[in-house]
């Protein structure tokens, strides 16, 4: 069963500066669904929209982001809501207990002046009522699961190197249990080694906790090391999600056959070839597909309506005239 | 010991010189008046009416010269000068001849020190958390209102305020007295009527910096916090679902007093040259009255001795602020 | 009832105000160094110490104080005889004699930096006594007012009780805290941040000489207490909390308005006290070209409409004075009035068709008045037109001062504005104190523009070193004090007029000898022989006043500075607690209580009952 | 220049506001020319007159035109503050561009000179050198004077700010593509430090104006030109507050208030349209 | 003597930091006795790797110029670097070594139009002064990296993309014609499919401008495909140099592994298997005397704790490591 329903999702930054109004269609028209004990990848170049979609899925909707329509529901047996309809203060209950997230980079989300354990208190504080010793035990115990030393809890943030401090963001994500974590690039910036580390850490969490992680990333050799889905992201919109070795072994859309086929491998010389062009500004994305102007098959169908996503075959979804060649524009649910 | 070494010896070296020069500046540029401490000793006992024989003033001059220590070159007088400070005595004050320096200003200063500050920092304190709260919730309608407020008290001249808390409230409405730092006939022992007489005298002067301070410090921190909310450690914290009242105090507050506290040593130090329109505005008596009829008296050891301790004051609390710095910065090393 | 203190009562009290402002030094009450005022104003020099003689300008006199009579001189003035009061006493109970004259003259003669240090020791050859109350003063060199060191006419020499301070160490240094008195008040409390003093009657106040003079003075209290600027001593008048002060006009006006038991020193307009013994006016620097040429000076003095300038100034509340001596009723008795006829026909010369230019104008006073009944304000009846707004003054004659200017080689640019000979434009600073209730600081800014208005380009500096620019000659023209005051109750101009003396005259740059008179740089031959006159003169000889007359003959012809209004002062008396204050209608005393005559007042005053 | 203008007035309030009253305050100021009364004159008028159609000001306890005399006050109290902050911000950018681009030991010094002054108690200084200069404390000598006073903290705030620009990788891209130190600082820097420039120059002219009203109330400035602490001198000593002559001591008053807030405005909304973030949005966007 | 001028040859070289943090002053050795060389006549792509924080930046900008080292000799073309003064050497030494670095979107001062640096790179060093000499010049620079002049003129760092800029950047850097660029991470800003043809575009310089690259980088897997050599660096030391098919394939010293290892194949087979160990505090290891990676190695004998490791020459591969010192 599904404990995440994304329908037609339309969150846009409308910002007007000086007169000049802008929007930019960082998430537009997104379904998905995910079920539990899933870890779930989306992939996409760097600005396609991404992070808005976690910081979106959270809730966190600060102008200028708005949303301009969709629906997000959690359905978690016991709580069954629409994140986007909540008030401030219900959504806040909901955050880590329920939904936590990993931000996309951890050197400057820890409050530079606090000591880690402060932030461990006041993130928890914020959503249960411990007993004096209980939350400090409660810490401590969870740190050295995840391998970090309980000194980090008396250190400030710059004392602590960068693998470190992402370390400490996943433990704040994973402490309370929740049902969902949402990962948004919890690796980059990040020493190979160190990537490994936390991405293993990740993985040992999923396992034990049997919760959902949704892990946003652009570095492929991640999402074929930890998803078991992956959804692949192009200008705002998802344009292709399957099975990991399904996307691996039989990309489908243009743009995922490049992505995966530039991919050096260690061991191998051979020429890569990849994907012409640059990505379209989301503020101003031409009509049609928007990979259009990079393709190769083009097709004149292409430079008019935008696929839909739909389904290949079992959980292969695509959306490209290529692949779906027989036009269905039906409803979805 | 390295951090002695490398960090607060050359530190220390520099708020010495920086003294220095202050102290030497303070030498010379009253030298370069046209005042001289002596004539204008003449000037107030004749313009008083009093008689001196005009054969006698020549003589008169010479004694008065000696008795105040003004004879010798500019760099003799320089060099006395270190000697004595050295020793803690800013030499006899001229108009008020041969009382000390010291003892003048001892009498001034407790008032001053203590309601400046206590005043500054209320106003520092008051001003901040305002001003945070202001700049965090600025889309609540009370925000606007402070800000409206604070915009409206500060650019009011200071001596516009005080006359008009005073008219108010010492004169259409007599709930404060007028004048001085005590009630008449007050005994100076140690007691509750006592504490509270002075209280009562002290709060005009005291609201009056405040307000100010207050809307001056709270200006400033709202446009730092307004930089500070769209930092991401904030952002996460909210997505955290942290409290909005542990957002304003640990992560907008807390960072926002940061650059606020330089500012704080720097009003610290100040109080040591007194607040001279508030002293004038509701006669309380203070260090700034006194430096001022020391200018206008030529009273040169008197002045210096005011100015030179302010500049010590100001100079120690940038130091003592840039020692303990880190302590309420984590991030700065002694570098 | 009201309590000023814990067992103060209000209405046993009078609250006066300190013009000298916070008492830096609080707990000191040595007033014998020099140039050092620890509040000599604040109950010193009025309810504590007491001088041989006083001066009371009011009706023109000098008291005898502690001396029973006026001093002895011997022929060739070498020697002088002082019989004091009997039966003073110091309030610690010892009685007062010839032996604290003689310990503090000693005293001061033998410690350099304690008054008249200098002088003592420039004429005191031997002090003595015969008797208890006999004190016998040999001279080194003759000195016919050698008296008048001891003459109180705000600073004299004060007496110490020597049973106090034969104790001490170093004279200097001594705070003389608590202090006994030899008045009819004893300290009783001071505030150590200097705002007040508390002083209560003695209970043997008829062992003090304001006792035996005038009997027991009224308040059991007086409050010494500074409330600060004009502002706030109003606002204290007006809650009844201040019985006497000196204000500025508006701040009286609004003393006025709001407490209807207050009274200046007139009851109507114009309320200020115009028997203050000062002058005040404009000094010119005579050692700066072109004020020292007298065609200028006069022409400076023309271009000036008195009436104008104290509409300006104090809104036409002042008396006009055209000689360098204050318009006070002394004055106008022994000077102003038996000047009047030579007044009237002195003549500049220059000629107005074809006639001798007189200058002096006796309609002045009659503007004045019509200016003020302008204004709105009650005028005074014609009678008394002249005692409020003065004799007269100068003409208004901008023509004639033109003539005089261009006599000179001045000529007037095509702007109008006024170039000097050499062809540059005249360009007059005129500077003055900070104090804008100050009526130096008001001439200043009126003045200006009436030589504005005259076509000369004036600037008016404030400045907080007035004073010092006064002293080295560096300004041109200045509002200080534009001579040396008289005594005031006394018509001996000596003092006056030494100051012009040739010998004391200073260059530019260098410090004059005094301040008033001395700053102007400029001398007289024929002066200095009047000067040398008076010196042999007796201090009692009716001969002075006509050497005065000869001397102020010269000062009109040679205008050094230029005249304009006796200070007019402006004092708020409250009469909720307080009544029968020495007002205009009932001038007993002098009206100030801030001046030595303020216990003269005291016992005078009557209680109005209130609680 | 006049389509910026034209783009913030629309677009946001508080330059509207700012500029609006701006407006307004020069245009008293430039009014003051064709002013009927001389301000150095008294008793043009009657006096403690309340306004009227006459004086729409009301008059002074002097007898001058509290409108007219307001207008020389706006005039003088800007013109003093335009060179202060002129005088100051040249110091200022000088030595906040030198000590933070060259750093060492001329760093070093200029700081060290720059703690002194910070230092130095100010009031009693210029108390001290506005009797040096003998009271002759007109409106250019002051100005001057503040000028020379008013630059030590913003020449820090400067060089911090050049400190950290100085790490950014485009210095090393700049000094790489040939470019010399001056034109490192002037073309790459300036653009960066501009909104910190023009905040602080309102604030010090505003700190200006301030230092002028202290000094005038004090009575150490030159009393008989008109500025808005001259007036408030004269009101303030005139018993204004006291004698119920409100629109005399009001009028200074109030305007300091409309000046500050305006200058503010102007200051915030003005970094903010420089601010390299919002100018960036705005390079993107008009481009797009 | 005799001997042939190398292009650049690095040698002892040694860079210590000290901070003094709180009342503890600590002194990090960045660079810690580093020696290597680039042949002149031949050109190449060197890559250095290793841990972040290993002192690869650091090195680079020793290289630049940009800071001192401690002690040690930098020789460009036989020129030692740290004597280079004046304007006109340090202008030729410019000229010849350009890097390109790391954020494209912080090369450029966003403020201003990117041309305006190739404009000013081409007239100060004199290669034009007429209009349109240097716009060709400008141009030719543009077309070696594939964007034309038009593209680009005018515009803003923010109206490119991070691929366009890196080209730019690159572009900018062979105006003058460089022998040597020093690329730090030059691709781990830009997205996947850009980051390949950027490393096609170094590839394409090497081969026919002749120009000789260090790549500084952590991702193995691009290192693999474009570079010839490749030093491999942990805390300030280069444990491991030699051709790039050697010791990607065949690693030889502990860490060289475990980093290899790291490397996520992209592939869902592949999959990690076994758990690394994560050091938590990591300024420990700068202070040991011994191999610095004894700490974390698995295979740690006593000696390693004791002496520090030389170089061992092993199937045309240098390694520093205990494991073959016997
Ligand atoms: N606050 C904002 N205001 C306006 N536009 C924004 C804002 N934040 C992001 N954008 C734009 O929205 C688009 C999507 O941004 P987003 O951060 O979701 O991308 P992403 O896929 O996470 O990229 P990356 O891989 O770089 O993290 C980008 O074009 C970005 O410029
Ligand atoms: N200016 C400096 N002052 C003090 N320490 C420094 C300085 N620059 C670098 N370091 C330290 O030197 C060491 C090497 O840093 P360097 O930046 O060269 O590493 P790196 O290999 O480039 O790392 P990364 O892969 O993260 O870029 C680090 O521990 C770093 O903290
Ligand atoms: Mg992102
Ligand atoms: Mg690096």
């Amino acid at each position: 069963m599904s404990v995440l329903k994304v329908k037609d999702l339309k969150s846009y930054y409308i910002s007007e500066v000086f007169g000049i109004k802008r929007t930019v269609r960082a998430v537009d028209g997104v379904y998905m669904e995910i079920n539990r004990d899933e870890v779930f990848g989306i992939a996409g170049e760097s600005g396609c929209g991404k992070s808005t979609l976690i910081k979106t899925l959270l809730g966190m909707i600060k102008p200028p982001l708005t949303i301009v329509d969709g629906e997000i529901y959690y359905d978690f047996g016991d709580k069954k809501f629409n994140i986007l309809s909540l008030n401030p203060d219900e959504s806040r209950k909901i955050r880590w207990e329920y939904i936590s997230y990993i931000p996309q980079s951890s050197m400057s989300v820890l409050n530079p002046v606090r000591r880690i354990r402060d932030t461990f208190k006041s993130f928890l504080g914020a959503h249960k009522k411990f007993e004096k010793d209980e939350l400090e035990g409660l810490v401590k115990e969870h740190l050295s699961a995840l391998g970090l030393p309980t000194e980090v809890l008396n250190a400030y943030p710059h004392q602590l190197s960068g693998g470190m401090r992402q370390r400490v963001t996943i433990a704040l994500a994973s402490i309370l249990k929740p049902k969902v974590i949402l990962a948004d690039e919890p690796s980059t910036a990040l020493d190979v080694v160190v990537q490994r580390g936390v991405i293993q850490l990740l993985r040992n969490i999923q396992e034990e906790q049997k919760n959902i992680i949704i892990i946003v990333t652009h570095d492929m050799g991640i999402h074929a090391n930890i998803c078991d889905r992956i959804a692949i992201m192009y200008a705002g919109k998802i344009i292709e999600e399957a099975r990991t070795d399904e996307i691996f072994k039989h990309p489908l859309h243009p743009y995922t056959t490049y992505l995966i086929g530039s991919l050096p491998k260690i061991g191998d010389k051979s020429y890569r070839v990849s994907a012409p062009g640059s990505p379209p500004p989301l503020s101003n994305l031409p009509n049609g597909c928007s990979f259009h102007p990079r393709c190769p098959y083009v097709m004149e169908k292409c430079k008019k309506e935008f696929p839909s996503l739909l389904n290949v075959e079992d959980e292969h979804r695509v959306a490209c005239f290529l692949v779906n060649k027989e036009d269905d524009n039906g409803a979805r649910d | 010991m390295t951090f002695f070494k490398r960090y607060l010896l050359p530190r220390i070296i520099q708020y010495l010189v920086v003294i220095f020069i202050g102290t030497t500046v303070v030498f010379v540029v009253p030298r370069l008046m046209p005042t001289d401490p002596i004539q204008q000793t003449i000037e107030r006992v004749t313009m008083q009416g009093t008689y001196i024989d005009p054969d006698a003033v020549e003589e008169l001059k010479e004694t008065l010269k000696e008795l105040y220590g003004l004879k010798g070159t500019l760099f003799e007088q320089y060099a006395i000068f270190w000697k004595r400070l050295f020793r803690g005595d800013f030499g006899p004050s001229f108009a008020q001849f041969p009382t000390p320096v010291m003892e003048l200003i001892s009498i001034s200063l407790p008032w001053t020190t203590i309601l400046l500050l206590l005043t500054t920092l209320l106003s520092w304190v008051i001003g901040n958390i305002l001003g945070g709260l202001a700049g965090y919730f600025s889309h609540y309608r009370w925000a606007r209102i402070l800000e409206g407020i604070a915009m409206f008290i500060r650019p009011i001249p200071y001596y516009i305020v005080a006359l008009g808390l005073l008219i108010l409230f010492a004169f259409i409405f007599p709930i404060f007295p007028v004048v001085g730092g005590a009630s008449i006939g007050s005994e100076f022992k140690l007691s509750w009527n006592l504490i509270i007489d002075i209280i009562e005298h002290a709060f005009l002067p005291a609201l009056s910096l405040i307000i100010v301070g207050t809307s001056t410090w709270f200006i400033t921190m709202r446009l730092i916090v307004s930089n500070i909310v769209t930092e991401d450690y904030v952002s996460y914290a909210q997505s955290g679902g942290v409290s909005n009242k542990e957002i304003v105090f640990h992560y907008v507050i807390r960072n926002g007093l940061l650059p606020q506290i330089t500012g704080l040593a720097l009003s610290l130090g100040q109080i040591f040259s007194g607040a001279l329109i508030t002293e004038q505005v509701f006669s309380y008596p203070g260090i700034g009255t006194l430096l001022y009829r020391s200018i206008s008296t030529g009273d040169y050891n008197l002045m210096m001795g005011i100015t030179i301790l302010s500049i010590i004051g100001i100079a120690t609390g940038v130091l003592i602020i840039d020692i303990v710095y880190p302590l309420f910065d984590p991030r700065i090393r002694y570098e | 009832f009201t309590q000023v203190a814990p067992q103060i009562p209000r209405n046993e009290t009078i609250i006066v105000d300190i013009l000298g402002g916070r008492v830096v030094n609080p707990k000191r009450f040595n007033s014998w160094v020099i140039g050092v005022s620890s509040g000599t104003d604040s109950g010193i020099q009025q309810l504590m110490l007491e001088p041989l003689w006083c001066v009371e300008y009011a009706k023109g006199r000098v008291l005898n104080v502690l001396a029973k009579e006026p001093p002895i001189y011997n022929k060739d003035f070498t020697q002088m005889t002082v019989k004091l009061r009997e039966g003073i006493y110091w309030s610690d109970g010892v009685e007062f004699t010839a032996d604290d004259v003689i310990f503090t003259v000693e005293t001061l003669k033998n410690k350099p930096g304690m008054s008249y240090n200098t002088e003592f020791n420039m004429y005191v050859d031997k002090i003595s006594k015969t008797g208890k109350y006999t004190v016998i003063f040999d001279l080194k060199q003759p000195n016919s007012r050698f008296h008048t060191y001891f003459l109180d006419r705000w600073g004299a020499c004060r007496f110490m009780p020597k049973h106090i301070f034969e104790k001490v160490e170093d004279p200097l240094k001594f705070d003389f805290y608590p202090p006994i008195s030899l008045g009819p008040y004893v300290l009783k409390d001071v505030d150590p941040a200097g705002y007040w003093r508390l002083w209560e009657r003695r209970k043997d106040w008829n062992r003090t000489a304001v006792g035996k003079m005038y009997g027991m003075p009224k308040p059991k209290y007086v409050l010494f207490i500074y409330y600060g600027a004009p502002e706030k001593k109003a606002m204290a008048q007006i809650k009844h909390e201040l019985d006497m002060c000196d204000l500025t006009m508006e701040s009286f006006r609004a003393v006025l308005q709001q407490n209807q038991y207050a009274r200046g020193y007139r009851k109507d307009f114009p309320w200020v006290v115009n028997i203050d013994p000062c002058i005040t006016g404009i000094t010119l620097n005579n050692a700066v070209s072109p004020f020292n040429i007298k065609d200028v000076r006069w022409a400076l003095t023309l271009a000036i409409d008195i009436v104008d300038t104290i509409g300006i100034a104090f809104d036409g509340a002042a008396t006009m004075g055209a000689l360098l001596i204050p318009p006070t009723p002394a004055y106008l008795r022994w000077y102003y009035r038996p000047m009047e006829t030579w007044l009237k026909n002195f003549a500049l010369d220059i000629e107005v068709d074809g006639k001798p230019f007189k200058p002096y104008d006796t309609n002045a006073p009659y503007r004045l008045a019509e200016y003020c009944k302008k204004r709105g304000y009650t005028v005074p009846p014609e009678s008394q037109i002249k005692n409020v707004f003065g004799y007269g003054w100068w003409k208004y004659a901008p023509e004639v001062a033109t003539k005089l200017l261009e006599r000179q080689g001045f000529k007037k640019g095509a702007d109008g504005k006024w170039l000097l000979p050499d062809g540059k434009p005249w360009k007059i600073t005129i500077t003055t104190g900070t104090n804008p209730a100050h009526p130096q600081y008001r001439n200043g800014f009126a003045v200006a523009q009436q030589w504005r208005k005259f076509g000369i380009d004036v600037e008016v500096k404030t400045s907080e070193t007035a004073g010092t620019e006064g002293t080295y000659g560096k300004y041109e023209a200045i509002t200080t004090w534009p001579a040396q005051e008289p005594w005031g109750g006394h018509p001996d101009l000596y003092r006056t007029f030494s100051a012009w003396r040739s010998k004391y005259v200073k260059p530019v740059g260098e410090a004059a000898i005094g301040a008033a008179g001395y700053i102007s740089r400029w001398s007289d031959k024929k002066l200095d022989g009047i000067i040398d006159d008076m010196e042999k003169t007796a201090w009692d000889d009716p001969n002075l006043t006509k050497l005065g007359i000869e001397g102020l003959k010269i000062l009109v012809e040679e205008m050094p500075s230029i005249p304009t209004f006796g200070y007019p002062g402006v004092v708020g008396w409250d009469e909720y607690y307080w009544t029968n204050y020495p007002g205009a209608e009932n001038s007993y005393q002098q009206p100030y209580h801030h001046w030595p005559n303020f216990k003269f007042m005291l016992p005078y005053l009557k209680s109005t009952g209130r609680k | 220049m006049f389509s910026t203008i034209k783009t913030l007035f629309k677009y946001n309030k508080k330059f509207a506001f700012g500029f609006t009253v701006i407006s307004i305050l020069v245009f008293l100021a430039i009014l003051s020319f064709f002013s009927p009364y001389d301000p150095k004159v008294w008793n043009l008028t009657p006096r403690d007159l309340p306004p009227s159609i006459q004086h729409p000001l009301g008059t002074t306890s002097m007898g001058q035109d509290v409108f007219w005399l307001a207008t020389y006050a706006i005039k003088n109290s800007l013109f003093l503050s335009i060179i202060s902050m002129f005088i100051s911000r040249i110091i200022a950018i000088a030595v906040g561009l030198v000590a933070g681009y060259k750093g060492g030991s001329l760093d070093r010094i200029l700081m060290t000179l720059n703690d002194s002054f910070v230092i130095i108690p100010l009031l009693p200084i210029l108390i001290l050198i506005a009797s040096v200069l003998k009271g002759g404390l007109n409106i250019v000598n002051l100005g001057i004077l503040l000028g020379f006073f008013g630059w030590a903290w913003d020449a820090r705030v400067i060089r911090s700010q050049i400190l950290s620009l100085r790490e950014r990788e485009f210095t090393y891209t700049a000094r790489l593509s040939g470019m010399k130190t001056s034109s490192i600082i002037l073309k790459e820097y300036l653009p960066f430090i501009v909104p910190l420039i023009m905040a602080t120059a309102m604030n010090n002219m505003l700190w200006a104006i301030g230092m002028e009203v202290t000094l005038a109330i004090l009575g150490l400035s030159s009393l008989e030109i008109p500025t808005l602490g001259t007036m408030i001198h004269w009101s303030v000593n005139s018993q204004s507050l006291l004698l119920g002559i409100w629109w005399w001591i009001l009028t200074p008053v109030i305007i300091c208030i409309f000046l500050f807030i305006s200058l503010y405005m102007l200051s915030v909304s003005i970094s903010e349209f420089l601010d390299p973030r919002s100018r960036l949005k705005r390079i993107e966007v008009m481009k797009e | 003597m005799g001997q042939e001028i190398k292009l650049l040859d690095i040698k002892n070289l040694v860079k210590v930091f000290t901070i003094g943090s709180g009342f503890v002053k600590s002194r990090i050795t960045a660079v810690d006795n580093v020696s290597f060389d680039l042949e002149s006549g031949r050109s190449e792509i060197f890559t250095l790797a290793g841990e972040s924080g290993s002192g690869k930046t650091t090195l680079a900008r020793i290289i630049l110029g940009f800071i001192e080292p401690t002690s040690g000799k930098i020789l460009y073309k036989g020129k030692n670097i740290t004597e280079i003064k004046g304007r006109k050497e340090e202008m030729w030494f410019m000229r010849e070594v350009q890097p390109i670095f790391q954020n494209p979107f912080e090369t450029f001062n966003p403020l201003k139009k990117v041309d305006s640096y190739l404009y000013e790179t081409v007239v100060n060093y004199g290669i034009a002064n007429k209009r349109e000499d240097i716009n060709s010049a400008i141009d030719e620079a543009l077309n070696l990296v594939g964007i034309s002049f038009q593209e680009i003129q005018g515009r803003y760092p923010h109206e490119f993309s991070g691929g366009q800029l890196q080209r730019i950047s690159i572009a900018r850097a062979l105006i003058t014609k460089p022998s040597l660029l020093i690329a730090d991470e030059p691709v781990s800003m830009v997205d996947a499919s850009l980051k390949m043809s950027i490393c096609n575009l170094f590839k394409d310089l090497k081969e026919k401008q002749k120009v000789n690259v260090i790549y500084i980088t952590h991702d193995l897997a691009t290192s693999y495909y474009v570079s010839d050599r490749i030093a491999i660096m942990f805390r300030g030391t280069i444990v491991e140099i030699g051709p790039v098919e050697k010791i990607l394939i065949d690693p030889k010293h502990p860490y060289t592994k475990i980093l290899r290892d790291s490397v996520p194949e992209p592939d869902p087979e592949k999959r990690w298997k076994e758990k690394i160990k994560l050091s938590s505090f990591e300024e420990r290891e700068f202070l040991s005397i011994g191999c610095k990676f004894a700490d974390r190695c698995p295979y740690v004998m006593d000696i390693c704790k004791k002496e520090a490791p030389n170089d061992i020459i092993l199937d045309g591969v240098t390694v520093k490591c205990h494991l073959y010192s016997s």
